[in-house]
């Protein structure tokens, strides 16, 4: 049997993510919902293991009254989201020319090693992915990378070790 | 205005306007890739840069307006350098695969390359691959070939108003398309083909089967719609092999609905008839033409009296055949002729208008401030209509409708959600809320209605109205109390001071009013002495001839059971028609194959009332003849005074002779009837007719068919309704109309209200059925 | 005087003798005269003789039906029709060259942007119907498969040509 | 005259509270001008004189900007404040929303009640979750304080200010892009005209200014105009936080009188480590073309100084190279950045870049040929000046740069397929 499916918003994400998608489309006028896309897609893929399927983006769409090609646009333009799995931690390292002047490539190099992945891959356990990213605004610490929402500085290979080693 | 310099030449302009529409205007060629005079300005391809005096750099032509005494240089070295400068960038990445490149020989980007490319590339890198998704049955993609202009893109938000395509991704890794597998469903969709510079969209019915040098481009009119949007058709060895959209300002602008940019499909299915057939002890035969006229002929006179013989036309027929039918017909003693075979409820007959139309210009509606639909689905029917309307919308226009199926609008719109009976009353609650009282059976509708909050906003949204518009669509003109819901809508316009109109049905229903294809109704709209019997009377009481002009048994008649037994029961059938079924083989007895859209000279006259010739592009199909042709000599052979015709333009100038003075007038008259025909105790079925099942062409056009809004026939039934009826979790359902079966697929579909069901007609499987409104029942299967 | 001249010119027969000179001594000299058909004359790799299609070493046509060679036939000699192949691919399904039409200019392999349509060194032929006149699509992707080696070798001959 | 301005209260133990911010005079600037109902133009006039320029990089006169806004216009106005923080090089703006953010909610308020603005947003990169919630803590004690909401301090006027968090892409500092990516879109940049003052975010009048132009703004009002003004140069008024990275010991960030030279610069931030020599020096942000380092160190750190020596001050990041840096892989690192980096909406940038970067890692990995010099020029001039934004400019800029000054070591690269610098 065919059926024909009329959305119904109060469905659409669970009753806390929810809450936190209205907090941001609050702050815009009201006829720009749209305006809290980028926070919406924050949140539902902090809640999806840190990325979004193609499923979560058309609850996005439907729930802020957008279509879902607007979505996947954004979606896919910036570079904080993820739209396939990635690790529990993902390890953003900064390659850009400061760090890069500061020795990045070995950080790069460790972080390979000791994970035994290469950039753009995630562990076979599930618990890290490392991505290149580009400057983030941290040069005077540099080599930096970010865990997740935390900026690390001056990195050498036994802070790394010190830090990896920190996490769950 | 302002005066500006383009290459030394002096322009008048209207200030803001940008420099490449000025140019465009003067006949100055400037290169431009993402520019289109109907979309959006996006400045983002930069093939347009052109050399302002006193600019630092080069501009943008079609983001640049222009200001009094600007020097413009289109063709200087800085111009010209810039312009190369971004035919290198555009043509790194494009892949050099012009020769099965169906864009190629009408490319944008060739052309352009030609005049500011280089012969060699300086990029020895690996070039860019897309690989591409399947859209759906229209539309072919090559996203390798995309330039990036994002005419599909913005096409699809500002003229669709539904956004399907996007360029998702960022640089060089933007990708234009749905990035999903998901197919293109607007009802406009095949206009990205045309606006597509390149061979990334091109259309998939098409598909590699001639090069466009060797194309002939003539015009037609569109045969689909009562827009009657121009067209470009495209010719290749007396074939039409695809079709194109004809600028024209004040009708289609420079779009076509993918209903008539696909239907030629259907000129070349293996159901065409192309011979003429007689059929003998109930087998087919062909025969030549002259047989099978004499046999016409002398099988029409045999059955002798007048009012046994009933014609029946399609009002998808031009202006001519129309003419011709009606003029053979009454020579043959007969007032019966009627073209309305989709119409239910004919208590109006008389005092409805003769020239009824739009109400105003196709090209007015944009400017509407609110407008009443009744009865209409415009984005299926009338599919540029329905854009103009939303054009209207979105510049802040009220538009309401009042139907029995929740449309899906690409825009916002009140929609009065209500059974067939319940239309009635929504209007007649409107009238209330304007304070109208109406006369006859308008007043007992009225006096009986309540006018609820919804009434009164669709109310005050026409009243406050600078230009608002009450319109009847074809759901409308199908309804069982169409009489009603015409008086009603008219005092609403009335007393609202908005403009009442009709969205006619087809191509010519319009026109076949004004030739005289009415029971009623003389040439030139003029009222008729003797009237006939309409076609719901032609058919509850049989005659015994009966003449069908391009309609088809089953599919278009307002019931289709109906229709079967009538013609089942005729001594003499004989059906000129473009194409043959099982339902026509088994009601006609000659069976005479006639040309079909493209291949016939006529006239539309739309449902702005305007008239539109157009020229037989090919030769018809095997011994099929233009219908104007075979009713010629029909008309000959039943020795008929003045059918001496040798053009279809001498038919048609007689009749405009005819028209002369007849001014498109839309006042309906006084009807007494307040019988709610359309209430019934049980389900009620809505009948509508899907934009792919109009005419005998459409149904034959095999993308078309393939695409979202050709779904087969099926029982559309809200959950609570199916619930009720103890289908809620069927598959199929036996349903029953005028004791006839049919067994259909369930869907269960929100966007019917309670008390309905909706099966739409036209479809296969629906052969059997009753009327399009009518109760039915539905059981287990 | 230059009257004079031609008449002495003509009275001792000059123009005669010196001709019958060169009769002479061509009559001694080595035969060029080509015994067709037991012999036959040199051809040339560029010779323009009767058409062939080629395919590439995987045993695909090489023909993508993009119609330039018949934009460019002078004569009208080529018709084409094209659709998409099931796999997708753009693929003619009907390549007739009417060899009473051509006039083998060259022109169509010369247009040819994949090297599909050539003219080979053939010109020994003749047709027994009218009918036979027509080289089709399966003619002519026969001939491509006989003589492919030639073709080849011509091809990489004339490349500095073209 | 160091750290007068933005950072003033980075001695402060936690200056980013609000009764931190206030025991050094916070938001008494704005308690004054809401009390006296100073009338904007005055403001406007105000910060006109302290030249502040646009700290962003542009460097577009802020007051003249302010002045465009026409303070009747009915309808909404918003005041946007630009914390995308991207630029390669650039730091500072972490800074501020980090250690003084009450002064940026201060400066913001001021400029909304300037122009007449009754909603503003600051758009903070998503990367910067720490900073964010600084800011967002900051917003609440603001408005717990009645700085912002309705009727501030019962003045009549009301102003409501919220955080945007970005999703990560360096073209959202283009101003249009920024106001694109709060309206919930991709980030790409609006062809101007109509420029953001006309038609902004929402399309409505809109002005959007740097974190730091915006922090700026209060002391400038406190201390008057001339004041800042005389702290710099002319044409370069005020002090400027210089963010300072690469080859150095003591890396970070500084509030600096404009004109200090950069040799003074250069020692606050602890000399080139290890004691190597000065190669170069980026002196605005990896847009900026490349100096030379002796020719920079005779240089001051303001606009006309840097221009006059080719290149721009931009935002003020300084990345300096010391000589054991290949340029040939500092420059493919740098195009690797705006290649990634670009939009995608206009052709020269989406395909020229692309294009820079494999031409520039051909002659890296020697694979280069003679003439991708000369290409690489011309390909940079055909992408320079033809885009809508900047970001065409900003890559094109460093390629041309480096081939100014380093071209030699390019042509090492292509003639021996290896590196002039490990080659010694």
């Amino acid at each position: 049997m065919n059926t024909i499916e009329v959305n119904n918003k109060a469905d659409i994400f669970s009753t806390e993510i929810r809450g936190e998608i209205d907090q941001w489309v609050a702050k815009y006028p009201a006829d720009w919902k749209q305006s809290a896309v980028m926070a919406a897609l924050r949140i539902v893929q902090d809640a999806n293991g840190g990325w979004l399927t193609t499923e979560l983006m058309n609850d996005v769409a439907a729930y802020l009254d957008m279509a879902p090609i607007a979505v996947y646009e954004v979606a896919t333009f910036y570079s904080m989201y993820e739209l396939k799995p990635v690790g529990k931690h993902k390890i953003c390292i900064c390659t850009n020319v400061s760090c890069m002047i500061n020795n990045s490539d070995r950080v790069v190099d460790h972080l390979e090693d000791r994970l035994g992945i290469k950039l753009g891959q995630t562990t076979e356990d599930g618990r890290f992915t490392l991505k290149e990213v580009e400057c983030l605004g941290a040069c005077g610490g540099a080599p930096m990378m970010q865990i997740g929402k935390q900026y690390y500085e001056n990195l050498t290979p036994e802070i790394i070790d010190s830090i990896l080693e920190g996490l769950e | 205005m302002v005066t500006i310099e383009v290459n030394g030449r002096e322009l008048k302009a209207k200030a803001g306007d940008m420099l490449i529409e000025v140019t465009d205007e003067a006949g100055i060629d400037i290169p431009r890739f993402c520019y289109h005079k109907k979309l959006s300005i996006s400045a983002s391809c930069r093939q347009c840069l052109v050399e302002v005096k006193n600019a630092p750099k080069p501009l943008p032509a079609c983001a640049t307006p222009v200001m009094e005494g600007m020097k413009v240089f289109t063709r200087s070295p800085l111009a010209l350098a810039a312009q190369k400068g971004t035919m290198e960038f555009l043509l790194i990445n494009h892949p050099l695969d012009c020769p099965i490149c169906d864009q190629g020989g009408e490319c944008e980007l060739q052309d352009v390359a030609v005049a500011c490319g280089s012969d060699a590339s300086r990029f020895v890198e690996g070039k860019r691959v897309v690989p591409a998704k399947n859209i759906g049955p229209l539309i072919a993609t090559e996203m390798t070939r995309c330039i990036h202009c994002t005419r599909c893109v913005r096409f699809g938000e500002e003229i669709a108003g539904i956004r399907e395509m996007g360029a998702t991704g960022r640089g060089e890794h933007m990708v234009i398309g749905t990035y999903i597998e998901k197919s293109i469903d607007s009802e406009l969709s095949g206009n990205i083909i045309d606006l597509c510079p390149v061979g990334a969209l091109t259309s998939k019915p098409f598909r590699f089967s001639a090069r466009a040098w060797e194309l002939t481009q003539v015009e037609g009119v569109a045969p689909h719609d009562s827009v009657g949007s121009n067209l470009h058709l495209h010719l290749r060895s007396n074939k039409v092999m695809r079709v194109a959209p004809k600028d024209n300002e004040s009708i289609n602008e420079c779009w076509i609905s993918d209903r008539d940019r696909f239907s030629y499909q259907g000129l070349y299915s293996d159901d065409r008839l192309t011979v003429p057939k007689i059929k003998q002890s109930g087998e087919w035969q062909d025969v030549t033409w002259e047989v099978a006229l004499d046999m016409a002929a002398a099988g029409l006179q045999e059955i002798g009296e007048g009012e046994q013989i009933a014609t029946l036309v399609s009002p998808s027929s031009t202006l001519e055949e129309l003419y011709l039918a009606q003029k053979v017909t009454r020579g043959l003693g007969s007032n019966n002729i009627d073209y309305r075979l989709r119409q239910g409820d004919f208590r109006l007959d008389g005092a409805e208008p003769a020239f009824s139309w739009l109400g105003l210009k196709i090209s007015e509606i944009e400017n509407l401030n609110a407008a009443l639909l009744v009865g209409s689905n415009t984005r299926k029917e009338q599919p540029i209509l329905a854009h103009n309307l939303r054009k209207a919308a979105v510049s802040g226009a009220k538009v309401h409708f009042i139907n029995p199926l929740q449309l899906e609008l690409n825009y916002t719109a009140g929609q009065q959600l209500t059974t067939p009976a319940g239309m009635v009353q929504s209007l007649a609650a409107v009238a209330k809320a304007l304070g109208a009282t109406g006369e006859g059976a308008a007043a007992k509708v009225i006096d009986k209605a309540v006018a609820d909050d919804d009434a009164k906003a669709i109310a005050s949204a026409l009243k406050d109205a600078d230009k608002a518009a009450v319109m009847l669509g074809n759901i409308a003109a199908a309804h069982p109390d169409y009489s009603i819901l015409c008086v009603l809508a008219s005092v609403v316009a009335n007393a609202s001071g908005a403009t009442f109109g009709f969205l006619a049905e087809a191509a010519n229903s319009v026109g076949a009013r004004l030739a005289g294809a009415m029971p009623h109704l003389l040439p030139g709209a003029k009222v008729a002495a003797e009237k006939g019997l309409d076609v719901m009377k032609l058919q509850k009481l049989p005659r015994k001839g009966y003449l069908l002009l391009g309609a088809e048994p089953g599919y278009d008649f307002w019931d289709a059971g109906l229709t079967r037994n009538a013609l089942e029961s005729a001594d003499l059938v004989v059906a000129l028609n473009t194409h043959t079924s099982p339902a026509l083989e088994a009601a006609a007895d000659i069976m005479l194959p006639i040309a079909a859209f493209a291949e016939t000279s006529g006239t539309y006259v739309n449902t702005a009332g305007e008239w539109q010739s157009f020229r037989g592009a090919v030769k018809p199909l095997g011994e099929a003849r233009p219908a104007w042709k075979v009713l010629r000599v029909l008309g000959n052979l039943l020795d008929q005074e003045d059918c001496e015709y040798t053009s279809s333009e001498q038919v048609r100038d007689e009749l405009a002779s005819l028209c002369e003075g007849v001014m498109p007038d839309n006042s309906v008259g006084k009807t007494e009837s307040a019988d709610l025909q359309s209430a019934v105790d049980g389900l009620i079925r809505i009948g509508d007719v899907p934009p792919y099942a109009l005419d005998s062409l459409v149904r034959r056009a095999s993308a078309l068919q393939q695409t979202k809004d050709a779904a087969p026939a099926a029982i559309c039934i809200n959950a609570e309704e199916a619930k009720k009826a103890g289908l809620a979790d069927c598959d199929s359902a036996v349903v029953t109309q005028d004791g006839r079966e049919a067994t259909l697929p369930v869907s269960i579909d929100a966007n019917i209200p309670d008390g309905c069901v909706r099966i739409s007609a036209g479809l296969a499987g629906t052969e059997t059925l009753g009327a399009q409104f009518g109760e039915v029942t539905l059981e287990k299967a | 005087m230059n009257a004079l001249t031609n008449y002495f010119k003509s009275l001792f027969l000059l123009e005669l003798f010196r001709g019958l000179g060169v009769t002479g001594r061509y009559l001694f000299k080595r035969k060029f005269t080509v015994m067709y058909p037991e012999e036959k004359a040199p051809v040339s790799p560029r010779f323009r003789g009767l058409h062939a299609q080629r395919r590439y070493p995987n045993g695909e046509e090489r023909c993508i039906a993009c119609k330039l060679c018949e934009a460019t036939c002078p004569a009208l000699a080529i018709t084409i029709e094209a659709e998409p192949r099931d796999d997708g691919s753009r693929r003619t399904t009907r390549y007739d060259i009417d060899l009473f039409k051509c006039i083998f200019c060259g022109y169509c392999q010369e247009s040819c942007p994949v090297d599909a349509i050539v003219e080979t060194r053939l010109y020994e032929y003749h047709f027994e119907n009218r009918e036979d006149s027509l080289m089709t699509k399966a003619k002519l992707l026969a001939m491509g498969d006989k003589y492919e080696s030639q073709i080849a070798a011509d091809l990489e001959a004339q490349a500095k040509h073209r | 005259m160091v750290n007068e301005v933005c950072l003033r209260t980075l001695d402060l133990d936690r200056p980013w509270l609000l009764e931190q911010y206030q025991s050094r005079g916070g938001y008494e600037m704005l308690t004054r001008i809401l009390k006296e109902k100073t009338p904007p133009e005055e403001i406007i006039e105000e910060v006109k004189k302290s030249g502040l320029r646009g700290r962003g990089g542009a460097g577009f006169p802020t007051g003249l900007k302010w002045s465009f806004i026409s303070r009747n216009a009915p309808g909404q106005k918003y005041v946007v404040c630009n914390s995308d923080e991207g630029e390669p090089g650039t730091f500072k703006d972490r800074d501020i929303l980090r250690y003084n953010p009450h002064q940026l909610v201060e400066g913001m308020i001021i400029a909304a009640y300037a122009i007449g603005a009754t909603q503003g947003y600051n758009y903070i990169r998503g990367e910067f979750w720490e900073p964010y919630e600084r800011f967002e803590a900051a917003l609440k004690e603001a408005r717990e304080a009645g700085f912002l909401g309705e009727n501030l301090l019962d003045s009549g006027f009301d102003f409501e200010l919220h955080a945007h968090l970005g999703g990560g892409a360096y073209v959202c500092g283009e101003e249009t892009a920024l106001l694109e990516s709060i309206e919930g879109k991709k980030g790409q940049p609006r062809f101007k005209p109509p420029f953001p003052a006309h038609f902004g975010l929402y399309g409505r009048p809109t002005i959007i200014n740097n974190t730091e132009s915006l922090a700026s703004i209060p002391m400038i009002l406190k201390e008057g105009g001339p004041w800042f003004a005389d702290i710099g140069v002319k044409n370069s008024g005020g002090s400027k936080l210089f963010s300072i990275s690469g080859n150095l010991n003591n890396p970070g960030v500084f509030e600096i009188p404009m004109g200090t030279p950069f040799s003074e610069l250069l020692e606050m931030a602890g000399g080139v480590k290890g004691g190597r020599k000065l190669k170069a020096v980026i002196p605005g942000g990896s847009s900026a073309p490349v100096i030379p380092g002796e020719q920079m160190m005779d240089l001051t750190m303001d606009y006309d100084a840097i221009a006059e020596a080719g290149s721009m001050l931009g935002s003020g990041a300084v990345i300096v190279l010391d000589d054991t840096n290949c340029m040939v892989k500092v420059l493919e690192r740098m195009s690797y950045f705006y290649h990634e980096e670009s939009c995608g909406q206009c052709t020269p940038c989406r395909e020229g870049t692309g294009w820079l970067y494999r031409v520039i890692s051909r002659i890296e990995n020697g694979q280069g040929r003679q003439e991708d010099l000369d290409l690489l020029n011309d390909v940079a001039a055909r992408i320079s000046g033809r885009t809508i934004c900047a970001l065409g400019d900003a890559a094109a800029g460093p390629v041309a740069g480096m081939l100014k000054h380093f071209r030699d070591e390019f042509q090492y690269h292509i003639d021996h397929k290896k590196c002039l610098v490990g080659a010694g």
